[in-house]
């Protein structure tokens, strides 16, 4: 694995100012990663984008009960923060978890048949979309309380210490969540019993519809770590370089015995709360700057630019992932209803023998 | 008479308790400019705007908790809940300190505050989003708990809630908001603790809130044509509890079928079959037959959901097996 | 046999099971170095240390929610929740998160984990540190809840308990502790959902658990002088609940009174009326009756806190009622 | 009133620093009070400390019933703070309030029934200790539940901005409840709001047997003011002036419109958590050396130094203090008890027409 790369500097939250920029001045190059790392951080991201316009077209053909929050547009943060994991790490999540769990390596076939209440689905089609979880990829599951997921990931990172194990546990969230007390209680457990935990923190300046301001007084989140005295640091979201040595600095510290870390990512969703809302709440210059700073097609002018592929080896992958959904989306719709004794089945574990 | 949306019916009693009463305020997550998470505060908003029509950051104890700080203040606060599946996180403020208060202080303060939340499955919206946990505060003294099934009860019982002195929770079911009904003009007030017979019988009592009375109405259309003669008996508020109304018709029909959306196991319904066995027993000519969400959280998956949520046929399944 | 307080009682229990299995792990405000509130976890902390036996901060939100997480990951912990009263504060955690994990996931992973609370009033400590809130945690599927009365059951419930891959509510009363029993050595379990007869008798079944037992049969005693044969049915689990048992002795006698501290309406009690009112109708001489606590929070002075326990002659005066 | 006075310096925990110490050099001196008002602020720690003497020595009797928590020892913070309220100023408490109330001008008499169980307690004797209020002087209550009065106490003051009044509404509550979520999302709502609110952490350093360094990573717990955007200073929470100093900055700043402000008053509690424990858990050393830092006869020295009264003069404030106390027990224990009639009543507000 490369050496951890120099952290970036605070972008601005404005999209265009000059360290946020899409400048290749970045962590990039001195992260030394290989080309197939880079390629792979590219596919990722790409996979998660497809799997997400997949999802996109089907729920609003009416295919898909309940909910649906897309990724799309934060995909550098899960596939940059992945990439530094190990096997037998745990990560937990909130409602917007597809990205997590494709960037983990989670199948999409059984991911779409999931989302589509099919008894393929990794939850039997009990979950559904908030609530997709795999345990054999030590996923443990997105979570349909708002906050409720960060005092779970700091329960599995004191199991790998309470072991002795040189497991890390990484917790994703929103900005929002962050007033709640659980982000509190969590994040200060960890700090008194030095857990090997990582907060990733997806700052996409909403919560629902409401704007970072309308609800802190701060301008970083990072800054709350202050509060239970651990490192907290600011990262380009939208930069999957950036995230990534960000994430390896904390994983490091964290699997060493370090204590948690928790890393602010600013970015961007690119559609609204929901599938349904039309975020009209937002400023439509702002959308349109940070649009402009979508972390697929910047990445992919880096590898462009640094010869790390050609334009028809990228699009190849593009059009691989297409496939691929295209596939899972079929294997999904294919797969059958539960029956209807599942309904009562699995209460307990004893119920199931 | 003019129809409304049961969303509609809230939004107007909201509105005119708002201009009548300034003390009146609401707060929530997304209750002003997005409009509310069902759309009932969009109207509430666009009169009174943000002064009285607060957004919260996500933080449920603080909407409680700080509701419970403004009532003994003065105030009379009507905050959301948006999922009562999130009043889990807020059950200390609800449940220890709104409800206690009074009683503890030795009467000394009052807390007339009104939690709105929104319960029930149906929209494939899982575990998380879907639950009916209205037992949870009706086992709590000092909390009142309505659950209307009608946009005129949801009005009245609102008016009501929002003038009375103690805290109340307001139950709205999801798949009711879009649901229509006549609804008087102007404000009028339906008492919390009185039921209504939404149809008379002389059979079977079918005893029922919020949407399952509109399944118990249709159970009743089913068991007409079997020539059983069904009564619906909407509690409308279930603390205060209307026992005379339960007592009576089963002391006319002999047999009762209790009926709620939420799990069984623990559910109100027990606590409805308990005032029956021990005050109506001498009229019971048959059991007290239980029809309720079986004991499992609530599955995504629509074939399971839609298994989950109580129907008509089995409703009047049961209703029949008494007779 | 040897005797033992149902506090050494539940010390006992922990210490076996934690030599036994590494993966158990103690966690919650002062159960380390302090002993534990009232003192139970201090034989344990002696032999295990800060390794296993943890003190958290005031974080009960964390204390539960990292339990789940670390027992999805494959730890067993047994946590500590100082008074049942401080649990509405993590009933996210305890009710939408461990209890539902299981389910949710489709069975991916399970949830052993064991949430050990104290109930009831009797220290004067008032409203929010006396109540009895067992309904809530029955009425949620996916949790187990058990009220040991004795010693020995104590420590047999819970080792199965934690045994168990379930979350199980582990209700211990404060005023229990200190009374005493017959307690077998070595490790033993009491199968969770088997309520066990305390006392036979023929003529009325009284239904209870915890600390409502001893009044049980205080009451029997009484009424036995008036030559009335009280069967006390020590239900032990609450969930899952022995509907056999209840059954049975209430066919036997035809007369059931439901005794418990908690607050009367939403009550357990409810369920239990509820299910005799259902399949026990038949064998029914009598109305089902509860004795309950009053509707009311716990007051503090102690002629009102004593008025507020349920008593012995008001169990026995109840039972005569249907005789 | 007086001009504030200019904050203290950070104090260091350990009692017997230079900075913390019991030199005159604060900012007693400056803050321009008249020699009515000093003696004010002796009476009311005297009265306090006497006041939890005798309740001390009531419960070892037995004749109290449930837990106490003793003040004795934090008396400076209660009174330097409530000395800069105005009538209808709202204040709520924790488990550890008596000291709050007896300063806000409550009757002892009727405070010692309260504590016996008694109709003439303030609660008619169903609240005792733990939940004491007296609305008569917008006191909303002690609170059983560590860190649930924090949300509260911000609700009085949202109901005073929302009037347009100039009301502030003071939250005391102890070190350890900051760890509590509750704090985290009032602190948070009341600086969105830009509440006339006054957040004032009692650390004694302990939480139950807990040191503040088994249960927070943090030195001053004022630093989490930084998470919410608003001021957060510490004090000598054992200096009467000084917390009367920080005191008179947040309030005067709540009142003017300018938000909330944390103040963490350093101090100490002369008891063990409740009565019955004997914090053995306490090192003895850093014990001896706080109770040389005793608010009391600290602040007694400065007064007879400044001239501000006699040796006498301040021993028959003591003297008084012991005989009102007196007196208010003996009120307390004539009182009767509740009728059992009042177990029912008052449960709803129409109980009780
Ligand atoms: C406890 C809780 N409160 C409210 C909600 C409703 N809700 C779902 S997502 C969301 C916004 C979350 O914002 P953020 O944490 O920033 O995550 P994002 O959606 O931006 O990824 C809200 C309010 C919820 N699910 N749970
Ligand atoms: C929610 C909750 N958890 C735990 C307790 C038990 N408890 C009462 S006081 C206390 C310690 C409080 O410490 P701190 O906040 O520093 O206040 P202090 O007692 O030092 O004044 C604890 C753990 C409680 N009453 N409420
Ligand atoms: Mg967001
Ligand atoms: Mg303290």
């Amino acid at each position: 694995m490369a050496p951890p790369g120099t952290a970036p500097e605070k972008p601005d939250r404005t999209p265009d100012s000059k360290e946020g920029g899409l400048g290749l001045d970045s962590a990039s190059q001195d992260a030394g990663l290989d080309c197939e790392r880079l390629l792979s951080l590219f596919r990722c991201m790409v996979r998660i984008r497809a799997f997400e316009e997949h999802a996109h077209k089907e729920f609003l053909k009416g295919e898909m009960p309940g909910f649906l929050h897309l990724y799309s547009g934060e995909e550098a943060i899960a596939a940059g923060v992945m990439d530094t994991l190990e096997d037998d790490d745990y990560i937990v999540t909130s409602h917007r978890g597809h990205g997590h769990l494709l960037a983990r390596g989670s199948d999409p076939k059984r991911m779409f048949a999931e989302l589509f209440g099919r008894v393929d689905g990794y939850c039997r089609g009990k979950g559904g979309s908030m609530h997709i979880a795999d345990m054999s990829r030590g996923f443990l599951g997105a979570n349909g309380i708002v906050g409720a997921a960060v005092n779970i990931g700091t329960g599995a990172a004191f199991a790998a210490k309470y072991r002795g194990e040189k497991r890390v546990s990484v917790s994703f969230f929103g900005d929002a969540s962050t007033n709640r007390g659980t982000f509190h209680e969590a994040l200060n457990l960890a700090a008194i019993w030095e857990l090997p935990a990582v907060y990733v923190c997806e700052n996409n300046f909403y919560g629902s519809a409401n704007y970072q301001s309308d609800y802190m007084k701060l301008k970083d989140i990072a800054d709350r770590a202050a509060s239970y005295g651990f490192p907290g640091v600011v990262v380009d979201g939208n930069d999957v370089l950036a995230v990534r040595a960000a994430a390896v600095e904390a994983v490091t510290r964290a699997r060493s015995g370090g204590g948690p870390t928790l890393i602010e990512c600013k970015t961007w969703r690119h559609w609204g709360h929901f599938i349904g809302d039309m975020a009209r709440y937002r400023d439509p210059a702002e959308h349109e700057a940070w649009l402009k700073r979508d972390p697929i097609p910047s990445f992919k002018a880096k590898l462009l630019a640094w010869g790390v592929a050609s334009e028809n080896e990228l699009a190849q992958i593009e059009e691989a992932a297409e496939a691929e959904m295209d596939e899972a989306v079929a294997y999904g719709k294919a797969s059958p209803f539960p029956p209807v004794s599942e309904l009562t089945a699995g209460v307990y574990k004893e119920d199931r023998p | 008479m003019r129809t409304l949306s049961y969303m509609q019916a809230i939004a107007e009693a909201l509105i005119l308790e708002m201009r009548r009463d300034p003390h009146i305020y609401i707060a929530g997550e997304d209750v002003g400019k997005f409009g509310g998470a069902f759309g009932v505060t969009g109207p509430v908003f666009k009169e009174f705007g943000p002064t009285r029509v607060l957004d919260t950051p996500i933080s449920e104890t603080a909407i409680i908790g700080h509701a419970v700080g403004a009532a003994a203040a003065g105030l009379r606060p009507v905050v959301e809940i948006l999922f009562m599946d999130f009043l889990p996180i807020a059950t200390d403020e609800l449940c220890n300190q709104a409800a206690k208060i009074h009683y503890m202080f030795g009467g000394q303060v009052s807390c007339p505050l009104v939690v709105r939340t929104a319960i029930g499955a149906g929209m494939g919206a899982a575990a998380h989003h879907s639950q009916s946990l209205e037992a949870w505060v009706c086992h709590i003294p000092g909390l009142k708990t309505v659950a209307p099934a009608t946009p005129a009860d949801a009005k009245g019982l609102l008016i009501s809630a929002i003038r009375d002195d103690n805290p109340v929770v307001f139950l709205e079911h999801k798949m009711l908001y879009a649901t229509k009904g006549e609804v008087p003009e102007g404000d009028y007030t339906i008492p919390l603790g009185k039921a209504e017979i939404k149809q008379e019988g002389k059979d079977v009592t079918l005893i029922c809130y919020s949407a399952m009375v509109r399944q118990c109405l249709a159970a009743g259309a089913l068991l007409e044509k079997d020539g059983i003669g069904a009564e619906v008996l909407d509690l409308r508020t279930l603390v205060p509890l209307d026992k005379e109304a339960i007592l009576s018709s089963v002391a006319k029909t002999g047999r009762a079928v209790i009926v709620h959306e939420a799990c069984r196991t623990g559910g109100f319904g027990g606590e409805i079959a308990a005032v029956i066995a021990e005050e109506g027993f001498a009229t019971l000519k048959a059991p007290v037959k239980r029809v309720c969400g079986p004991d499992t959280p609530v599955p995504f998956s629509p074939v399971l959901e839609a298994e989950f949520i109580v129907s008509a046929p089995k409703i009047a399944e049961a209703a029949k097996s008494l007779l």
